[in-house]
């Protein structure tokens, strides 16, 4: 393909191409695992070869890095002819080779044949560009992110380094109550009074709220305490005035519905209340 | 291993898994055997550790985990907050006609409503503690009359019943609708 | 609310979170209004409170979190059998080239690569949530630019992609281990 042109004055490359036609059984033998260290490579050997290299770019820094030479100062003869050799195996063995191996080899070769001509020193330029320097570049910046992702595999990971507390949260132990505001309540109401009038010709009467409410709280005092209650007990001088009216027409109205009953033993005796007992039945209430 | 060292393995464990951990997956962390009594003292151990935290380790049907102490839910709802459960109009309904007609009885709600009080109406409010029986109405059957409680007014940031929205207005009006 | 019941809201909440929370929504948990300079004066004790635990608060780039701590994973991977993927090279320098040079297209990817890009080995860290498509570039094609995500340096206990390792300086000459 190629007559790769030798470069005596670099001396340490013959590293490299040392042993080019080793015997098959000899690298045979070797575990595959290990990248092999020859040239020569058996077939099956160079396709699993061909996986371990990530592309030309990693070929050729394998290359350069196994001969141990200054990346900044490619010797190309010796570098292009083992390029080719690799390259020209994988053909021989009908491998599948991908296309960027073929467009390497064009560039490695162009490289070369521009390095053993005079560079022409232009006017204005202090040194004309090394061939060279495009290469280095990005076999340097492919070095650099190929270390890189060999150290982003070694930090530690979530969920294989180290695990994310998570504490169980049960939302159910979170007792959700409804909420009821008064406006709702009265929204409520008129509904069920909109109702209502539809319904039949049911008149709401006015209520007087606080009565009604008073009647509740009446009730209540007399079911807590329990049998008869002192008249004067029930009510509590700091309610003001227009509470104790109130309150005081809440028991009369308690008392008109037959919901309490109030007893005085004789004139100026003490009033006493209670929860209404009724007429045949004994109080459940009170037991 | 120490057993203080062991609890440490079994805290990370269990504060880490997604799943409730069994004794056999506890005993799976350590190389050497542990016995299910040894593990049980230190979850014990561990739980007493927890006292004062803000999650509890739990022994649960398929093995234990740390919760979230149920006091914190309220702060967590917030980040994602789901809607708040309504009431029924029938329980809303029950509800304004106990407060405005204060006391009333289950008779009074049916005739107002003009349909039946389903029990759990009536039982939904008073397990609330926003309703309960102040007495009974002296008519046969003696009916139990309902009032709204303190707490109810208390929840409803009210100071009496005299406080809810005045309805005497709206009723008017909504009574002259009815006769235009 | 005093600052330790404050503190322990948010361990409550930090232990019980899925992902990691940023001090906005550490906000959203209490009803006064809270400084972020008060959350991350607590965050710091929180942090100092735990120092002797097996897990640790750590600040990712989506905000707080707890893990466990390295230590233990000697422990907690006999739990899991099951390891996460390794990936292949080609996937980790296409990350590596994805997290330290981003915005990039797959074409910049190929350029320093030397090859072709794998539709799959896109695919595998976009599926990991890794990547994603920031934007595009205005070139014939618009070709697609590529960028890492937060849950990448989340994953990586990163807070930016600035705490990445930092890059190699590239060697003139490597020393390889030669068997001679």
């Amino acid at each position: 393909m190629v007559v790769a042109v030798d470069a005596p004055e670099m001396p340490e490359i013959e590293v490299l191409q040392s042993s080019l036609f080793e015997p098959v059984a000899r690298i045979y033998g070797e575990p595959l695992a290990q990248l092999p260290q020859d040239l020569y490579i058996p077939p099956d050997a160079l396709e699993i070869m061909l996986d371990a290299f990530e592309g030309p770019l990693d070929l050729l820094l394998y290359l350069i890095r196994k001969a141990n030479v200054d990346i900044l100062d490619i010797p190309m003869a010796p570098l292009t002819r083992q390029y080719l050799d690799y390259v020209d195996a994988m053909r021989a063995s009908n491998l599948e080779l991908a296309a960027e191996y073929l467009v390497m080899a064009a560039m490695l070769i162009e490289i070369k044949s521009r390095m053993l001509l005079p560079r022409p020193k232009l006017p204005g330029e202090e040194e004309a560009e090394d061939p060279r320097a495009e290469l280095v570049r990005r076999l340097m910046e492919y070095e650099q992110m190929k270390l890189a992702g060999q150290k982003l595999n070694e930090m530690p990971q979530a969920e294989r380094e180290f695990y994310w507390v998570e504490t169980l949260v049960e939302k159910s132990l979170l007792v959700r109550l409804p909420e009821v505001s008064a406006d709702e309540l009265r929204d409520a109401w008129m509904a069920v009074v909109r109702q209502a009038l539809l319904k039949r010709n049911h008149k709401i009467s006015r209520e007087e709220l606080s009565v009604r409410e008073h009647m509740g709280i009446i009730l209540r005092q007399l079911q807590e305490k329990g049998g008869f209650v002192l008249f004067e007990a029930l009510f509590d001088p700091e309610m003001g005035a227009p509470a104790l009216v109130v309150h005081f027409l809440a028991m009369l109205e308690l008392a008109r519905e037959k919901l309490i009953e109030i007893t005085q033993t004789e004139a100026f005796q003490p009033i006493y209340l209670r929860v209404h007992q009724g007429e045949a039945q004994p109080d459940q209430e009170s037991a | 291993m120490k057993p203080s060292q062991i609890k440490k393995v079994l805290e990370a464990a269990l504060l880490a898994t997604r799943e409730p951990m069994s004794l056999n997956d506890m005993k799976k962390l350590f190389e050497e055997t542990l016995s299910s009594d040894t593990l049980r003292k230190l979850l014990d151990d561990l739980r007493a550790d927890y006292q004062k935290r803000p999650v509890e380790l739990i022994q649960l049907a398929s093995g234990w985990r740390f919760r979230t102490r149920a006091e914190y839910l309220p702060y967590l709802e917030r980040l994602n907050p789901e809607k708040p459960p309504k009431y029924s109009r029938a329980v809303l309904e029950t509800l304004a006609i106990i407060a405005y007609r204060q006391p009333v009885t289950r008779g009074d709600i049916e005739e107002i409503r003009g349909v039946a009080v389903n029990t759990n109406v009536i039982k939904t409010l008073e397990e609330r503690g926003w309703i309960d029986v102040v007495g009974h109405r002296d008519t046969p059957g003696r009916p139990a009359l309902f009032a709204t409680t303190r707490q109810f007014l208390d929840d409803l940031g009210l100071r009496s019943v005299s406080e809810l929205p005045p309805l005497e207005q709206i009723s008017q009006t909504l009574e002259l609708n009815h006769e235009n």
